[in-house]
């Protein structure tokens, strides 16, 4: 049974500097404010893990908080380019970025193998391309075809953290929409944190929903708007726009320091911000 | 009487036709989301739209910004993971058509979306792979869509993401993909296609108004022109104003 | 798009002398009109591939439509023995019986991988146990790990037919409670049958649903009360009371012929018994 | 007052009593299920039930005939499918007990379920494994519930469908199984626990009016005797009446 605690104390209680971090939810569901939290309270030398890093991690990435990043796709979706995720690439500004990088299949199946718990996870992948000599993949053989197929080692995140629409009080979760890899990626980490829009009496069963039993999360934490400029599937809507005006606030080191400064590292994890 | 329609509108009207027939589409955002849309809406109703994010069966009236748009999975016929997407949909080459862009395309329609430059040195860092390796091993036919520019139509890619038809006759076979692999690859400028052949990207297709000329000297390597070459149909009435109508509405 | 026909017609063009043959629903939704019309249409020398024979499958043996049987658990839940494949197991009657078993988790895996288009799966499964010596099962080392793990091979039926609540006019079909494995075991077959409660003019979605496009299903057929004695959750209720008389029924060979003579044979597809 | 409690009732009070404290429990049908739901009543209201089935946190008011039965997807927390059941669920080892039957056990609690006789030429053909290897594999800790007689604990299984303790000693170690194995079988006559040093069964607790003499008669192998036999408390009124109310609705 999950503890449902503020979200202060849950980050600080189990996110540690140099922790391997997984920050899920498919371009839906995004946890920026438990994000934004680990990031006041100035955790350091972490390797995040998430297959879009999305605002989020080039948020991480600008402010020094990432030593290493497991990834697949680093853009900002139909906009273009995550200027802090490229600056620390390109130039390490702030610190150099150790990259891991596959494909979403690859990403997928890792977290797969890892709620799993299998060591490792096969598919049809990779042949061909030159991802190989930059992401552990390795081939193996049917033992009863002989052929020979993509294998990945499985993910397995010290600390995964997920947003969702609702909890129960005894810290079941119910997320819907669009569902993503949130429910393996929480099953395979070692410790997971679940922020939320509202704690309700009782999960009212929903079309398309996935639901985590609380004994199997750590914390949950109220963080209503928690996934802004994310969304909440039929809670909250996409903030396009921000999606749009992150490209000139994360432009310029300064512009996006200050801005940084301002609506993260200043706000309170109640403003959600 | 509508203005004439713009190199991009042309793109993604030739975009949309080749959809016609086609069961599914495997699409990403920008302009192949776009083609698609409008596919549904000028030559094929009945098409099927796959998204990266689960959707499966999508019926979105305005061009998404993202691929986890909440309309798209509002409106979708089915919602899945995406585990199980690539494991039980794109894998085993359930997906007829996968619309692609990359930012590098070589003379056998091998993809660049992950770095320009070195690896360890980029000179610019681009996105990655996303789901494009599997998607263009695993949907039947791949559909690429791409400016018609020097720096994106390369003797060499800086790095291989997306195998198309790897170093010619061959190759997929020994990869042992499922999809047949790139057919065409669709510019502002006209339609590239394979060579039965040699799998070589040749110009089979321009738009109207453009010189072969100008289409060899956006591409950086020796261009294949087929004998006879044919000219786009210019945009109908009906597809140019479905384009736009679809692109304010966004 | 799935053609929505009648089920002699469906079944007709569908299933084949030879056959390997999958007719799912874990415990729930098991296709019994389906499998009835392929008895009455005579089919033999089918190889039956199914998780839980149950009484379909003791039905289908007893009346020598099998030639082998694909499973890893042949009793009557709750209540016991399955006479009728215990009969052509143990006396060769009417036929002898060739098995392939497995466990559970090897089939669920095997379906995994055929709906993948992958030609194996790897669990952790069958070590220790006398299971290898009458499966398919090898063993495969982990790339990174060195971990040994069990490898069963792919499932891939050359048709699979399964029971659902309701379908769309275009064959979309909508299935909810206990999921079983019904979406891979449609996925990894050649051809697909689903025979449903009714036909809608839109799928209203419901919680806990699995959706199954109806353009990888090649037929629908409307099949009121097909689940029976099992169920489809939320329209029928399971007759448990069916489940006691068949040890019954089925105890001797000529009763049990006797009473699939009426109420099988002599009955019609529109009769759904 | 109620009338005296069966041997059976013994039986599925103390398999109620040894969830006493368990988050989860893994459970097939017939006495096992009936001993977790009278946990649930009597001494672990907080307890999960699994089903095979999957159903998660299922709360049924009867006695289920078969774990396909509507009641336990209709109460349950979560209901996932067969795949995720043994993958996400069982492998990795998160249920804490699972109850289990068997046709033989042998003196390491391993288990026969699949066949009497020769496999290919049987004397009574057993339904088979179901889920049990693996679940026995992974699940923490397994609770064999069985009928005490010389047909079911023999010296040598007829097959081996579940593996207890294997050979004694390293034996589930050398496997590389995530749970600890069988931590006690009950029976209608007592219960035993393997020794901690050679994993052999051991009888260390006998039901009420039950002489040790009659449990060696009902075993099938020379059975090692705790020095200190515990007698089992008898079931208390309340979970007598609980059970019998929850076998009356059944």
């Amino acid at each position: 049974m999950a503890d449902i605690v503020e979200l202060p104390e849950a980050v600080a209680a189990l996110v540690a500097d140099g922790d391997r971090v997984a920050m899920e939810g498919f371009t839906h569901l995004i946890p920026f404010a438990a994000g934004h939290e680990v990031l006041r309270q100035g955790r350091r030398d972490l390797e995040l893990i998430r297959m879009t890093p999305d605002l989020l991690y080039d948020q991480l990435i600008g402010m020094g908080c990432a030593r290493k990043l497991v990834f697949s796709y680093g853009g900002n979706p139909g906009v273009g380019s995550l200027h802090r995720f490229r600056d620390a690439v390109e130039h390490g500004w702030p610190a150099p970025l150790e990259l891991e990088e596959h494909s979403h299949a690859g990403m997928a199946n890792r977290y797969a193998a890892g709620a799993s718990d299998l060591p490792f996870a096969i598919l049809r992948g990779y042949a061909g391309t030159d991802l190989p000599a930059h992401a552990q993949v390795a081939v193996v053989t049917c033992p009863f075809t002989g052929e020979e197929l993509a294998a990945v080692p499985a993910l397995n995140p010290d600390v995964t953290i997920v947003h969702a629409q609702e909890a129960d009080r005894r810290g079941n979760v119910q997320l819907w929409g669009i569902p993503g890899v949130q429910k393996e990626a929480v099953l395979a980490a070692s410790r997971s944190l679940v922020t939320v829009e509202r704690v309700v009496d009782e999960l009212v069963p929903r079309p398309g929903a996935v639901v985590i039993p609380g004994w199997v999360v750590d914390a949950v934490s109220v963080a209503p708007g928690g996934a802004f400029p994310s969304y909440a599937h039929g809670v909250t809507e996409r903030d396009n726009d921000f999606y749009k005006q992150w490209d000139v606030i994360s432009r310029k080191r300064e512009d996006f320091t200050a801005w940084m400064e301002e609506h993260v590292l200043r706000a309170s994890a109640k403003a959600g911000a | 009487m509508s203005a004439a329609a713009t190199s991009g509108e042309i793109q993604t009207v030739v975009a949309a036709r080749a959809l016609a027939g086609a069961g599914s589409c495997f699409i990403g955002v920008g302009r192949p989301s776009t083609a698609a849309i409008l596919a549904r809406a000028v030559v094929n109703p009945e098409l099927v739209l796959v998204y990266e994010s689960g959707t499966i069966g999508a019926k979105p009236q305005r061009v998404p910004l993202s691929i986890g748009d909440g309309e798209l999975a509002a409106t979708a016929d089915a919602v899945v993971g995406v585990i199980e997407m690539f494991n039980y949909w794109i894998q085993p080459g359930r997906i007829d058509v996968a619309f692609l862009g990359a930012a590098q395309v070589d003379r056998y329609a091998n993809l660049n979306s992950t770095v320009i430059g070195q690896y360890d040195a980029p000179r610019t860092r681009l996105p990655g792979a996303g789901g494009a390796p599997e998607i263009a091993a695993g949907c039947d036919r791949v559909v690429v869509i791409a400016p018609h520019t020097p720096r994106t139509f390369v003797e060499q890619l800086d790095f291989r993401t997306t195998v198309g038809h790897g170093d010619g006759p061959g190759a997929r076979e020994r990869l042992g993909f499922r999809g047949g692999g790139p057919v065409a690859v669709i510019t502002d400028l006209g339609v590239l296609e394979p060579d039965p052949e040699t799998r070589e990207l040749t110009l089979v297709q321009i738009h109207a108004g453009v010189e072969p000329g100008a289409v060899q000297d956006a591409t950086g390597w020796r261009l294949r022109i087929a004998p006879e070459l044919r000219v786009t149909e210019p945009p109908t009435d009906t597809e140019l104003g479905a384009l736009r109508e679809l692109v304010a509405r966004g």
